[in-house]
């Protein structure tokens, strides 16, 4: 899973694999990141607090 | 490695099933010394840990033109195409490994976490899965035998060719300042075990051993060999039945070819 | 559905939004500093316990009066098995009668030696059971010193503190002293990986379709 | 009791029927509950699992749910991909159903695994060769992205979302929902298909083994597409059924039929490209094997030809001619006759790949084995279908899940 | 300072990322998935220093010679001896498994005396000196008035131990020392009759190139297994023959190159036609049958009625192929004819044993290569006659009980078989006292009902059992032998081999037990009986004994495990002692028999409207038959067509399975009856057994030992009753008859 792991090679086969893996992972990861830091900054300058009324 | 490949090891394994006389010696003493658990019930042979298993195969013709030969399976050590034999590839875990050193497949017992997907992918019904915890009547693990370990509940665990005993063999030629090994050095428990002397082992690409001519016997073949497993068990039998019996015959269908070899 | 209801809610989350932000983050704060404590701190002390080794052994001492080194004791047996921590058979050469005045020697005389007793020695560097190693194959075929993996156990004079993991029953000595897998010295840690190191950065039996090191039966058995 | 928790503008039975009907599944998921403990305290032992069958019920169940929620990933995929808009209103559930199909699947996982403890290794010490590493990753993965398309649905309950950061999380999650959806359909994409290559790629069962390219073979790809074909047509048999259930109509006749028309054609391509793909096993990849097809479906007492044509051509051709024509899927009886038909066929195909794989002797001295479940298993299995439906019941109860049901069950008062 | 609910979720938050940031989790959960790596109820075997010794396997008469591996004080294998004869660096599967008999659960640990109901299985452990008073003591009484009411058994005459139980019971008084009869005792007695000598057969297998087996087990544990397995290999490798005359489709019969499936229990009759076309084609030896033998014209007479068409006719085999074998085993260089069903643990019939070394006799292979050679009994114990005092010359006059060496049976020297009846016909039981060392005959004599119901009206039993077996479950007191990896024994020529041969068992290890060598516990109950008895035992202990008695060779044999005798193939000169001098096809012995013919044949008892089946029993390597109940290991590897779940499966042709009045599918139950018992059986499928026939195998259905074989399957025993040969009195049954009903499910 990690290069430092006892089964890590570094061949296509892992660079592929584990290459979409990370690709996947960092997007989920950024995305996710965005998200709730942005609805902190969105909660901090007050947004959403009365949006129903 | 393409030129390590070369001077490296096969060990495997021809099986003369003439001489075969289905006995079960090589059975037990494969599993004394190799610690493998029994049970109170071992009839259920889906559920029976048995590393090498003594196949009875029929003819199927009635009496009296009925004829029956006993198959000693081992764990087959495929080596597959470049050692990926069918349950090497495919453990999630990288717990079953091929060695290019021997020719040897490993099954590393604490690293299985038991998905049993290695045993989904050997067709040869090798590997075993401990559904139970291994357990020995009261004073009989006494004859535990301290150089395999014992298989705890819920792993995958399969023949090593006594993996064992080629450590032991080392440590004696590395005592004796010596780097190889001998023939006789390194022999499986069943191989040892064998009253009709039915199983030779040692190293198939070593022309000084005796599977190396053994194994090109005009009655030698392998079990599912057109699979592509390339196993290396070899089994020499002069009964025309047998040898198709190890090999899904098919009637009909011209092999000839088509049969992938991996000599 | 009440708009009452409605309000109430709303009200808090105002008071909360003004007046307890602070302390949310100081919570927050507490929290994080406490399970750091505990977790680098307190979880070591606990996962370990501390066992006392039988008796004391000085192997400075002994390592006076022997001529081979530590293949004296810890031999190599004629099979190329390695033979470990010494039976009594080989102590009771020197030790029938109690030499010296330390208490721990006249402990093993009278409670060992006298009646035929195996010392209980707890093994530090105990592998566990599912791990093949080689003592031969090292020191013999490849030529190195004891120390290099132990260390300089031979200047001790006395026997450390055995810590045992709680969970796992396995020496300190294979995790390593330090909780966080970090070390220093070769023996500071003699996990997998440690093995492994070596034997990538020497080229032994890297023969292993599956990883392109060392196949698992090198180690494993 | 509970009204300041369900959505405004939506009509829930009382809460002590509702109490009634999670305390009835509830039972159920108990008695699962305790087979699985069983299952992990004694071992497999527990199980009608055996050395022949070292995947039986527990591995169909794995592979059915997850090609049944492959309703999410298709959906999402043909809503954010695509942007066929009006899947908006149906992606809610069917992101529901995925999460509880996904989370199902990676405790029956969990379960079946014989050292639960060292379930980690397989992400830890992958051996990237292994299809069943590639399932691992891409379903953890993808049950994370699942989660997150789930999240925002529950930070929309009407307390919740009163919370200003939760709102906005919801709202900011909405916002980047594609970028999810995307990365969710290509790990969907994958191990979807690589749950037929746990079957395609055993070269030592002549039964499972297909050829392919590259590393994949071609049931990676059929996997992938029968998910596709047939998950939507279990979101369109759970909608319906919830409708029933609930008395409801809950999302509009357009927006099924618009799923329902893409499901027919993903399944009509996927039935003639199964039939090629069985031909061609038929006729090249079993004989060189040692294996006629007859061999895989005669000595036995249950695995026969029956199966390849019920589900290749009832549950296969079948519903796929029904959901392409127009009147065929407008017809609300037919619609569900070949969604189920569909549900039905796709859960055969991994029984087979499964089951089957395991029964039929490799070796011509071996014998066919048959296994049935224990009840151990049984129980894990069903498991997941009681706390799919409690989590169903729930969410439905609480969460603005269907967005037409407001406009299509006004409230008169 | 208000601690809410949020600020609680503060803190958890902060302090699960705070616990992310520590090795806790990660650690926690490494460790737990190495804690199953280490469960501690699984074990963990101790290393320690691996050393073999040497040792000869006593478990049965094969006397191989092992090497046991040791880990510091702990046995964890047994394997091959190099070098030991015979057996050369192979065990078979029983002794692999030995190791399981040692540490058995099933051990009698420490003398014990009965206190609940005989077979209850309630005892008092009592110390030995205790035990030994207690046997002393009812011995001592009984020899007031009736001394020859104490018989002993054993498993085999030959060895210190049986001799010093025999020599105990001279002493005392008593000649019914009695020994679990074998196929050995109708070669010796073949040999008796035929040759005129007192010797075992001798079969120089290792050099013959057509064996012609009678239904002997050559690949299944007839002789010496071990041996004969390497005979077997050999055979195939030189291209020699090997034919097998048997109604199943046994192991020996399939790896054989030709398989006669003779009508069982015609197999006498079949032997006869060869030997009428060996004669008739004038194949036999010439030089040997002008020269060496008495009455083959009378032989050649009695042939007269044995042509191939009339053979065929009740054999089942066709004339021609009779023919054709006939030349093929005449043609032969070196052909041998052996017979002895399965492994040869019952004894058969007689005439069959005489008319299959006739056919040895015809080809002149006696006492040559290749051939039977008449091996002398080992003569390495020479202990001078016990002195007897009145009682003792008293009672070794009187008759013994089973009927050997009487008028009707004067050549045989113990009829084990005919016991039972005996005991049960009397009023009184004849032996009211017994003592069984190596044998286990409740299990393993015919009619087990009969043999428990005669083994009630025995008063007093001693078992010298190192297990919990039938027989000293059955026992008032047991008298525990050490195991045997744990003890000295000599070992008498292995069955079968064509020399002479000494081994020795050696202890492997020390007594785990508070058990005592058998001998020794002799020697101390003679000791205790004082007077003439204690005097015939001169010895301060067995090892002593054994020491003494193996004289010059003990050194050598503590050394090598074995001495053995420079033995040259005997020949023909002079090595007849029969009243004619002469090798005798038709003995005046047997011809004395009143007017029947000479050779006959066994009919299996029950009347066949009732049974319309034929039950044979047959062996298997992986099922232990003799007084050893089967370790753990080889009833591991007994299939599921043998064994399944406690039910025994019985083979039988699927034509006769769908003949029956209901139609029987594979591992269908059924009940199995025949005149001697019922049992619940599994029907296997099996075109290898003769329609009309079934096959069940020995070795299975014991009551005593450990939940890894007691209750499995069904004892052959059960089954069939014995039938007295009526030349030898020897148990000569090789079937019953039986039927099959359905059962309810």
């Amino acid at each position: 899973m990690f290069p430092f792991i006892f089964e890590w090679m570094w061949d296509m086969s892992h660079v592929v694999f584990m290459g979409g893996l990370w690709y996947a992972l960092t997007i989920i990861g950024l995305g996710m990141t965005y998200c709730i830091l942005k609805a902190a900054v969105d909660t901090a300058q007050g947004k959403g607090s009365h949006h129903h009324e | 490695m393409k030129k390590e490949h070369s001077k490296a090891k096969k060990y495997g394994m021809v099986i003369d099933l003439d001489k075969c006389t289905g006995c079960g010696a090589c059975m037990v003493a494969c599993m004394a010394e190799n610690n493998v658990p029994f049970k109170k019930d071992e009839s259920n042979k889906l559920d029976s840990i048995t590393w090498l298993r003594v196949f009875k195969l029929t003819n199927g013709k009635s009496f009296p033109d009925a004829d029956t030969c006993y198959l000693p399976r081992p764990c087959m050590h495929c080596e597959g195409e470049h050692g990926h034999a069918p349950c090497v590839s495919v453990c999630p875990a990288t717990a079953t490994d091929y060695s290019h050193e021997t020719g040897i497949v490993s099954q590393i017992y604490t690293r299985c976490f038991g998905c049993r997907y290695c045993m989904a992918a050997c067709p040869y019904h090798a590997r075993y899965f401990n559904w139970w915890d291994p357990v020995w009547p009261e004073g009989m693990e006494k004859l535990l035998n301290p150089n395999v370990s014992v298989r705890m509940r819920g792993v995958v665990e399969k023949c090593s060719f006594c993996f064992h005993r080629y450590q032991a063999a080392k440590e004696k030629a590395y005592y004796e300042g010596r780097q190889e090994l001998e023939e006789d050095e390194y022999q499986t428990a069943c191989t040892q075990a064998c009253p009709a002397g039915a199983i030779t082992f040692g190293d198939l690409n070593n022309p000084k051993h005796a599977v190396y001519e053994l194994k090109k016997d005009k009655n030698a073949f392998r079990l599912l060999e057109r699979l592509g497993t390339n196993p290396k068990v070899y089994y020499i039998s002069t009964r025309k039945w047998v040898r198709q019996a190890g090999d899904n015959y098919l009637e009909g269908y011209e092999t000839e070819g088509k049969v992938k070899k991996h000599r | 559905m009440s708009t009452s209801d409605d309000l109430k809610t709303k009200k808090d989350s105002v008071e909360a939004g003004d007046g307890s932000g602070g302390f949310i983050i100081l919570f927050f704060i507490i929290g994080l500093v406490a399970s750091l404590i505990s977790g680098w701190l307190l979880f070591p002390k606990l996962l370990y316990s501390e066992k006392k080794q039988p008796i004391d052994f000085n192997h400075a001492l002994h390592m006076e009066l022997v001529d081979e080194g530590c293949e004296s004791c810890h031999f190599f047996r004629e099979d190329g098995t390695y033979a470990g921590v010494p039976k009594l058979a080989q102590c009771i050469d020197c030790h029938e009668e109690v030499q010296g005045e330390s208490p721990d020697e006249a402990t093993f005389v009278e409670e060992y030696v006298t009646k035929g007793r195996e010392v209980p020695w707890l093994i530090y560097s105990q592998q566990p059971d599912c791990v093949f190693f080689s003592h031969v194959a090292h020191v013999k075929g490849a030529g190195m010193d004891c120390a290099t993996c132990h260390g300089p156990i031979g200047e001790s004079t006395s026997l450390k503190v055995y810590e045992e993991n709680r969970i796992t029953g396995y020496s300190r000595d294979i995790w390593g002293k330090n909780i966080s897998g970090i070390k220093k010295h070769t023996w500071d840690r003699m996990k997998m990986d440690d093995c492994a190191e070596c034997h990538v950065k020497n080229g032994v039996n890297q023969s292993s379709v599956q990883t392109g090191k060392g196949a698992c039966f090198v180690c494993h058995k | 009791m509970d009204s300041a928790l369900i959505p405004k503008g939506v009509r829930r039975c009382s809460i002590g029927q509702f109490a009634l009907f999670v305390g009835v599944v509830g039972v159920v998921l108990l008695w699962g509950v305790f087979a699985m403990l069983l299952c992990w305290i004694k071992g497999l032992n527990q199980t009608n699992m055996n050395d022949y069958y070292g995947f039986a019920l527990w591995i169909w169940a794995d592979l059915a749910v997850i090609a049944l929620g492959g309703g999410a990933f298709f959906t999402g995929f043909l809503r954010y991909i695509i942007g066929k808009d009006e899947l908006k209103n149906i992606i809610n559930y069917a992101v529901l159903i995925g999460f509880i199909c996904y989370s199902s699947a990676l405790l029956i996982l969990a379960i079946d695994i014989g050292q639960p403890l060292r379930g980690w290794f397989i992400f830890w010490h992958a051996n990237v060769h292994s299809m069943l590493t590639e399932v691992a990753f891409c379903l953890s993965c993808y049950f994370g992205v699942l989660t997150i398309e789930y999240l925002p649905l529950i930070l929309e309950n009407r307390q919740l979302d009163k919370v200003p950061f939760f709102h906005n999380l919801s709202h900011n999650l909405h916002e980047v929902m594609a970028v999810f959806a995307a990365t969710g359909a290509f790990l969907s994409f994958f191990h979807q298909g690589s749950l037929g290559g746990v079957a395609g790629v055993l070269f030592g069962r002549p039964f499972a083994y297909r050829e392919g390219i590259f590393i994949w073979p071609w049931t990676f790809f059929l996997f992938t597409w029968s998910a596709a074909a047939c998950g939507p047509c279990f979101t369109i048999m759970i909608t319906r059924l919830t409708e029933k259930i609930t008395r409801k109509t809950l999302v509009k006749q357009n927006v099924v039929e618009l799923l329902a028309k893409i499901s027919g054609w993903m399944l009509l391509t996927y039935t003639i490209a199964k039939i090629i793909d069985t031909w061609y096993w038929a006729a090249v990849s079993a004989p060189a094997g040692g294996f006629w097809l007859m061999d895989f479906y005669s000595n036995n007492p249950l695995y026969g030809p029956w199966i390849l044509i019920t589900e290749v051509l009832i549950c296969g051709a079948l519903p796929a001619c029904i959901l392409i024509t127009k009147s065929g899927r407008k017809n609300p009886f037919t619609l569900m006759i070949a969604a189920v038909l569909a549900v039905i066929g796709v859960s055969l195909n991994r029984w087979v790949m499964v089951l089957q794989v395991m029964a039929v002797p490799v070796m011509s001295f071996d014998k066919w084995v048959m296994y049935s479940p224990s009840w151990q298993e049984v129980a894990t299995t069903i498991l997941p279908v009681a706390y799919g439906v409690i989590l169903i019941a729930i969410s439905h109860r609480y969460l603005p899940i269907f967005p037409q049901e407001r406009e299509l069950n006004p409230i008169e008062n | 300072m208000k601690i809410d609910r949020r600020s609680f979720l503060s803190f958890v938050i902060g302090g699960a990322a705070g616990t992310a940031l520590t090795p806790l989790p990660w650690k926690l959960t490494d460790d737990l998935s190495i804690w199953t790596q280490m469960w501690p109820w699984t074990p963990v075997p101790q290393d320690g220093e691996v050393s073999y010794v040497n040792s000869v396997c006593t478990l049965c008469p094969a006397g191989c010679g092992i090497s046991v591996r040791k880990v510091d004080d702990r046995a964890v294998k047994i394997e091959g001896m190099a070098g030991y004869p015979g057996s050369n660096g192979n065990a078979c599967i029983l002794g692999m498994a030995g190791l399981q008999l040692l540490y058995s659960p099933t051990r009698v640990k420490t003398p014990l005396k009965r206190v609940g109901n005989r077979g209850e299985g309630k005892w008092k452990a009592i110390s030995w000196d205790d035990a030994i008073s207690e046997v002393a003591g009812k011995l001592g009484e009984l020899r007031k008035d009736q001394s020859s009411a104490v018989a002993g058994i054993v498993g085999s005459d030959r060895g210190t131990v049986p001799q010093l139980l025999k020599r105990l019971l001279t002493a005392y008084g008593s000649p019914n020392f009695m020994c679990s009869p074998s196929m050995d005792d109708s070669y010796a007695l073949t040999l008796k009759l035929m040759h005129g000598v007192s010797a075992s057969a001798g079969f120089d297998i290792e050099n013959a190139n057509f064996v012609l087996s009678f239904g002997s087990g050559i690949i299944e544990g007839w002789g010496s297994s071990v041996r004969m397995f390497k005979a077997n290999s050999a055979l195939k490798d030189k291209k020699g023959k090997m034919v097998q005359i048997e109604p199943r489709l046994s192991n020996t019969a399939a790896k054989a190159d030709q398989w006669v499936p003779v009508r069982p229990g015609t197999e006498t009759v079949f032997a006869l036609g060869l030997a009428y076309v060996i004669i008739q084609e004038s194949l036999y030896n010439k030089d040997f049958v002008e020269n060496y033998t008495a009455e083959f014209d009378a032989f050649r007479q009695m042939l007269d009625a044995y042509s191939p068409d009339k053979v065929a006719e009740i054999t089942g085999i066709d004339a021609e192929a009779i023919t054709t074998l006939a030349k093929a085993f005449a043609g032969a260089s070196n052909p041998l004819a052996v017979c002895g069903r399965g492994q040869g643990t019952t004894p058969g019939s007689l005439h069959e044993f005489m008319a299959v070394h006739a056919l040895n006799a015809l080809v002149g292979n006696i006492n040559k290569k290749g051939g039977v050679w008449a091996v002398p009994a080992p003569d390495y114990i020479q202990w001078p006659d016990p002195e007897l005092d009145d009682i003792a010359q008293k009672g070794i006059q009187t008759a013994r009980a089973d009927g050997a060496g009487s008028e009707k049976y004067p050549h045989t020297a113990s009829l084990l078989n005919r016991l039972p009846e005996v005991i049960n016909s009397a009023a009184q039981s004849p032996v009211q006292a017994l003592l069984v060392s190596g044998a286990n005959p409740l299990y393993a004599l015919p009619d087990s009902k009969a043999v428990k119901k005669a083994f009630d009206k025995i008063p007093f039993i001693v078992s010298f059992s190192s297990q919990m077996d039938e027989t000293a479950q059955y026992a008032d007191i047991i008298l525990p032998n050490h195991a045997y990896l744990e003890r000295y024994q000599d070992v008498p020529t292995p069955t079968g081999l064509q020399t002479p041969l000494t081994g020795l068992s050696k202890p492997v290890l020390d007594p785990l037990f508070d058990t005592k060598h058998t001998g020794d516990a002799i020697i101390m109950i003679a000791k205790a009986l004082e007077g003439n008895i204690a005097a015939a035992f001169p010895w301060d202990n067995y090892e002593v004994c054994l020491s003494e008695t193996l004289g010059d060779k003990w050194d050598a044999l503590v050394e090598n495990g074995f001495v053995a005798q420079d033995f040259q193939e005997p020949g023909w000169e002079g090595a007849f002692t029969t009243p004619s001098g002469k090798f005798e096809f038709v003995s005046k012995a047997c011809a004395a028999e009143s007017d029947k013919p000479v050779f006959s044949s066994v009919t299996p008892e029950g009347d066949e409207k009732t049974y319309p089946l034929i039950l044979i029993p047959y062996d298997s390597m992986r099922l232990s038959n003799g007084f050893i109940g089967n370790p753990p290991f080889l009833t591991k590897t007994v299939e599921d067509t043998v064994l399944k779940g406690n039910d025994i499966v019985v083979e039988i042709n699927p034509a006769t399975a769908k003949d029956r009045l209901f139609s029987l599918n594979d591992g269908a139950p059924a009940m199995l009856s025949t005149p001697r018992g019922e049992v619940r059986v599994r029907v296997h499928l099996s075109d290898g057994i003769m329609p009309g026939f079934m096959a069940m195998a020995r070795g299975l259905g014991h009551t005593a030992y450990d939940d890894y074989l007691a209750g499995k399957g069904a004892n052959f025993n059960e089954l069939i009753g014995p039938a007295e040969d009526p030349v030898s009195g020897l148990d000569s049954a090789w079937g019953i008859r039986a039927k099959l009903t359905n059962v309810p499910i």
